[in-house]
Order: structure tokens, then sequence, then C-alpha cells
């Protein structure tokens, strides 16, 4: 039975899986996100795979700003993802509101409601920005991974 | 404006619509403005062959104005947006959402109105 | 037959915006379909009462990060038509080339996301991987892959050096070589007409009178294009609007790709007629009065209303973007399609939820 | 041609991408040139800096604080949108971006920065007065 669960929890590590969800951007984050998806960044050269349901997600990436509406979602969809899970906030506007922070019904940033464990800076963030945010969190899911079991 | 914009009152807008709506014109929006505490201006803009054709609706805040969307039902959306938005009602519309369209039911205040007066509906919650 | 109500989003795998239908079914097919906006709801137009109007500029270009430098132009254009701001010739040139840069952009992101709709997965990635030699023009001139901010009141930011211009050329003719091996897939392949041929039906009298815009409207048989008003340097440029008849989701299909070619043919001889000068002119004063600035973004008609009162701070602005004026015809195609093909057919309007909300 | 069914016409883009060269740019391992003018991180000069605020006043999504008694200049790059309005409005030409982005974090962070004040004033500073 060990050595199934050290098999799973390696290759959890080693080929995460990645739940998008636009909170409120403007897309120029989202499609950054996709461009990533698509051959040329390829982030699934990583193992890392695209998946729409947050039960199999293990990695959730946020884009754009929370509002009142959405913030019940993007906290729905966090709870339901698996233990343990990594955070990564995509642009000014995912980090803090970005240029839309002082509007009416912007929060802020996605960590008023879930706590993010990687910020990555930009409006929008290149692709390569959004690699290196995914690794940055892979690393600490590692370490998680290892609190944990 | 370029463009002429005619002056309608609430009881004259359903005929002016209707005629509009007979010669052919486009629904391209309405825009909402606030003029002071009381009042606020409603603009309908229409296009036919690209060429622009405006009304204007003045109307005190606390007034239901007359809706559209059973002649345009395109207008629907923008109606339910300016009741969010200015907490103007409109009667007759085709769908409507309660002022939920954009904003969720507990938010109480009318975010575009600037200048708040008491007996308009719904401004007491805030 | 019971009638079965299905919540279609926010977090779909289709689409990358939270757009949310309340589809009511009876069996597979769809009788009615309510909307729910308000997931990307930010309030950027007020705003305008606390940043001035030049900032404002930034603000408007992040209202879409797909079309954006197409909203900070339209807002432009409308500021300067206030204050009687005479744009130079160099600057309206390139804000043309930076506009239909942007809408080849576009459509071959939606011309891939459209695949995707339908599960032609590897055309999608063809699509998306065509759009990075796009991306790259956008990086290379603007500074940005998305929000280039050129477009100030008064002009443009940046120049374009002829060696700059050459390499645009280049690359978009390598686009273009690409995307015509595309023409055949996109165009007359049997899996792509199976999924959209007669699909989501939007009649010529139902597009008029719905309010439908750009490619919508236009692949409902109606030639209005906003660009035919001549704004910017469009009137000094050859330009027919791209026409399909039959309304359907293959029609607006053809008309985007179509459209793809335009824009780049556009480039071209914006670029060959680009006139030598002044790229910008200084501004004065503050903007006065009302006017309504439209311009054609990629999914049609943008509107901008905007209201000044010689205070650096804008009294209204209010836009009014195509997505929302398309968003009544999406509501008159779904009613009797199949469940399946919803995807397909809310794709097919090219919709662009934070722009819709704002 | 449009009557018969045509099918397998991606086949043709399928095979030429197979026999060419691979579009995807290992980003980890090759690290491609940015463009000369990428808008990248904001930096300031400090030692140029004359405090004048207008970075803070132009910025759109106020992301400048300038104190003009302590000779501090602050940033917060997590709310920057890298606009670029800051830099061309400078009179001083002190605050300049970099072709890179800034790295992603696992905290937040702020820009500080302390300068000395300038005695003498400048005419574009005398103007903002």
């Amino acid at each position: 039975m060990d050595t199934i669960k050290t098999f799973i929890r390696k290759s959890r590590i080693k080929s995460p899986w990645l739940l998008h969800f636009d909170c409120g951007s403007c897309n120029g984050c989202d499609i950054e996100v996709l461009a990533c998806l698509t051959p040329v960044y390829d982030i699934e050269r990583f193992g890392i795979i695209n998946v729409g349901n947050p039960k199999h997600a293990d990695l959730l990436l946020v884009t754009g700003t929370v509002n009142h509406r959405n913030k019940k979602v993007l906290g729905n969809l966090a709870e339901q993802m698996p233990e343990p899970k990594i955070v990564v906030a995509l642009g000014s506007c995912g980090l803090s509101g970005g240029v839309f922070r002082e509007a009416y019904n912007v929060i802020g940033g996605v960590d008023k409601i879930i706590p993010v464990d990687v910020y990555v800076p930009g409006c929008p963030p290149k692709p390569e920005a959004i690699i290196d945010g995914v690794v940055t969190g892979l690393a600490k899911f590692a370490q998680k991974k290892g609190d944990t079991s | 404006m370029k463009e002429e914009v005619i002056s309608v009152t609430p009881d004259t807008l359903g005929n002016k619509i209707a005629e509009m709506k007979k010669n052919g014109y486009r629904f391209v929006t309405m825009s909402c403005v606030e003029l002071d505490s009381d009042t606020v201006d409603i603009l309908y803009h229409f296009d036919k062959n690209l060429e622009l054709a405006h009304f204007r609706l003045t109307i005190p805040k606390n007034e239901a104005a007359p809706s559209i969307s059973p002649v345009y039902f395109a207008a629907f959306l923008v109606e339910n947006e300016i009741q969010d938005q200015f907490g103007i009602r409109f009667d007759g519309l085709a769908i409507d959402y309660n002022r939920t369209l954009y904003l969720e039911e507990e938010v109480q205040r009318a975010p575009y109105c600037r200048i708040t007066v008491s007996n308009v509906e719904g401004s007491e919650g805030d | 037959m019971a009638r079965t109500i299905i919540p279609f989003g926010p977090q779909h795998p289709v689409f990358p915006e939270p757009l949310h239908l309340k589809l009511v079914l009876e069996d597979e097919i769809v009788k009615e379909a309510v909307p729910a906006l308000g997931y990307v709801h930010r309030g950027l137009e007020m705003l305008a009462d606390i940043r001035d109007y030049h900032q404002m500029i930034q603000i408007c270009e992040r209202v879409c990060g797909i079309c954006s430098t197409i909203h900070a132009q339209c807002y432009c254009q409308g500021i300067e038509e206030l204050m009687g701001i005479e744009v130079p010739a160099r600057a309206k040139f390139l804000r043309v080339i930076w506009a239909e840069i942007h809408r080849v952009q576009s459509h071959l992101l939606w011309l891939g996301l459209f695949a995707d709709a339908f599960g032609f997965e590897s055309l999608f990635m063809q699509c998306w991987k065509i759009r990075e030699r796009v991306m790259d023009i956008n990086e290379a001139t603007g500074g940005n892959r998305v929000n280039v901010s050129v477009n100030i009141i008064g002009g443009v930011k940046r120049d374009l050096a002829p060696d700059m211009t050459r390499w645009i050329l280049s690359e978009l003719d390598l686009v273009e070589q690409e995307v015509k091996r595309l023409e055949k897939v996109l165009l007359h392949d049997y899996t792509v007409k199976k999924r959209t041929v007669g699909k989501g039906v939007l009649t010529k009298d139902q597009a008029l009178e719905l309010g439908a815009v750009g490619p919508t409207l236009r692949g409902s048989g109606v030639a209005q294009d906003i660009r035919q008003l001549g704004y910017a340097a469009y009137g000094d440029l050859s330009y027919t609007p791209v026409v399909a008849k039959d309304g359907d989701a293959y029609s607006r299909n053809r008309v985007r790709f179509l459209e793809t070619y335009q824009a780049i043919a556009l480039v071209r001889e914006a670029i060959s007629k680009l006139p030598p000068g002044e790229i910008s002119v200084k501004v004065k004063g503050k903007p006065e009065g009302e006017i309504v600035s439209r311009v054609e973004q990629p999914r049609g008609e943008l509107m901008y209303y905007i209201k000044g009162n010689g205070k650096k701070n804008l009294d209204r602005l209010r836009i009014r973007t195509p997505t929302f004026a398309n968003i009544p015809p999406l509501l008159s195609m779904l009613p009797g399609i199949e469940l399946a093909d919803v995807p397909v057919i809310v794709l097919s309007i090219d919709p662009c939820i934070s722009c819709t909300e704002r | 041609m449009t009557e018969g069914i045509i099918v397998f016409n991606m086949t043709p883009n399928v095979l030429r991408n197979f026999f060419s060269k691979s579009a995807t740019r290992l980003y980890p391992k090759e690290t491609r040139e940015t463009f000369g003018n990428v808008r990248g991180e904001l930096y300031n000069k400090i030692e140029a800096c004359i405090f004048c605020r207008t970075c803070a006043r132009k910025c759109p999504s106020q992301c400048i604080t300038v104190d003009t008694k302590e000779a501090t200049w602050q940033c917060d790059p997590f709310v920057c949108v890298y606009c670029g309005v800051c830099v061309e409005n400078c009179p001083k030409k002190c605050l300049y971006q970099k072709n890179e982005y800034r790295k992603p974090a696992i905290e937040k962070e702020v820009i500080f920065m302390k300068g000395e004040i300038k005695k003498e004033k400048t005419e574009e500073d005398q103007q903002e007065k």
C-alpha cells in the first residue's frame, strides 16, 4: 500500500493538473494562460494538463479581480480541490485589483478570499512568467506534500 | 453631439419608438446620465445605415420610466443595467432581473448615483 | 415532457470566461435561454470620477484584453472630437495599423476557440500557433503582447521605423500563408460544415431588429461596418465589408475567416501609404460637451458615449460593447437547437464577457 | 468542390508540422531575447529623482507613493500595470522600465527607495507648484 501512496504522491508533484478560473479579468491574462497551453509555449511538456473539473486539479490559476458575485464561485472551486493545493494569482488584477481596485464592484485581489501561494505580476504576465509562476508553485507544492504525508 | 437630439417625454416615447421601428432603425443602446440630485437623462441611440439618431428623456429619479423592451427586445439588457446602476425602475421589462443583473441582492445603493436622495427607492439601505 | 433547467457555466471548459446561461431543456432541445451576468462586472465606467481623462485611456484599454488598442482608439477619438483636436495623418494611419493587427490576432484566437468548441483540437492548436507571430508583432511594436497602449489623446505614442514596417510585412506574409493553408479546413471541411451549417440561424430581419453588430450582423447578409464611416484613415483605404448570407454559425465563421485576409491587406495598404510627419499634437484644455464615438472592433460596433463638463474628470463615460449588443440575438438563436450545439452557437457570436460587463 | 464530402483537410497541415521544426519555445532551457522596447519592471534612479510627485499623480492605477519631505519613493509592483505613463511624464527621466518582467513571488513586497532632497528646484518643479 505504501508504494502506491508514494507513487501517487510523486506523480502529483511530477505531473500537476491545472484548473484555470477567470474571476473578473479583462481576458488579457486569460488568453495568455491559453497561449501557454498551445504549441508555442506548450506547458503540457511538463506534464501539466488543463482540466475542467476542480476535483481533479492540484493547481488553481486565478486571473482577474474578485467581485461580489464571483467570490462565491472562487471559494467554491478552491474548496472542491483536494489538499494540498496551490493557488497561483496572475496579473495585477489578480494580485491586488490593479487598475480597477478602486471601482465600486471590486473587492480586490484573490488573496482577500482564498490564500494565495504564488503571485505573478504583469499586466498581463507573459507566458514565460506564467510558466515561471507555475514552476515556483510546484516547488511549494512539493514542500506542502512533504508536510502532509 | 453632432447629430440632433430629439427631446421626448414619457408619454410620447412609446409612439416615437414605434415610429423608429417602423422606419427600420436598429437599436444601438441607451445611456443614462445623472443630471442633478433629482433628475436623470436617458438617451436612446438608434442607427440606420450608419446614421445615428438620438432621443433624450429627462425624468425624475423616483419615477418609473416606460420600458421599450416590448418593442425593441434588445433593450432589456441595457434597461436592466440602468436599473442596477441608477436605481431607475422600468415598467414592463421583457426580462426583469430586479436589480440583480450585475449586483448582488444585498446591494441596496445605486452605485452610479453620486448625489443620493433619500426618497429614491432602495437608497435607504445605504 | 418534463422541463429540465441546466446551468451552463460560469466555470465551463469551453469558455475561458465566466458566462452563465440558464438553459431550459425539453429532452435534448433548448427551449429557452436566460443569461446571468455579473461575474466579471467591475464598474469601471465609474472610475471616470476619480481618474482624469488622460488616465482613463489606460483603463479603457483594459476593458478587454483582446481588442485593447481599439477601445483606447475609440475613447481617444471621442475626446479629440470633443476638444476639436486634429490628429496628424501619420498617427491616423498608425492607429489603423495597430487596430488591424489586433483584428488579425482576435480573429485567429476566435477561429481557434471555435474549432475547440466542436472538438477540432488540432485546428485550435494550429490557429493559436499562427497567432503567436501576430503577438510578437504587438510586443515588438508596442512593448506588450496584449495592452500595446500606443494611443494617446492627440495621436499615438510610438512610431514605426521603416525597418520595423518591413519586418511587420514579412511576418504578416508568413501569417497569411499559414492562414491560407487553413482555408480548406475552416471553410470546406466536412467536420466543420457538419457542426456549423444551419446551426443557430439568425435571419437578416431578426439581426436588424435585435440590434446585432459586427460579424454576427454581416453573417446575416447586412453589409454594415463602422469602418465605412471612414474614421481614422479608413477613408483613404480601399475597404468593403465581408458579407455572408445564410446567417448560421458557418456564415459567421466565414465572415471572420475572410476578414483575417482583409485585415492583413489593410495593414499592407496602410503601411504603403504611411505619410511622413508628426505622430501626435499637444493637448490643451479640457473636454466639454457630449459625443458618441464609434469604431469597429473585431466583434462589431463599439460605442462610447462621453460627456465632459470642462473639468479634468469626465461627467459620464458609457461603453456599449459589441457582445452586449450580440446577446439578444444569441438568445433568439438558442431555442430549438440541441444541447450539444450550445457551445458552438454561443461561441459563434464571439462572446467577450469582460467587454459586456465592464 | 462544395458538394462532395471533403475530409482530412487538416492532414497536410499536420504532416507539415510533423516534419518541420518544432514551434515550441523551450522556455526554461532557452530564453528568447526580448524585444528592445518591452515595458517591463519599473525602476527609479533615485539619485536623479527630485520627488516632484508627477509619476504618482499621472499613474492610472495609483501604485506610486512619493513623500516629498522624507525623500522616499515607493512603488507597489503588484498594483502596477506597466503602462509606462510615469516613465513618459518623468521630468528628470530618472524612471525607466526594464525589458523583463518581475519574477513571480511568494510574498507580496513593495519597492522602497530613499533618496536625498535636492537643494535647487528645477523649472518643471516650479511649474507644477
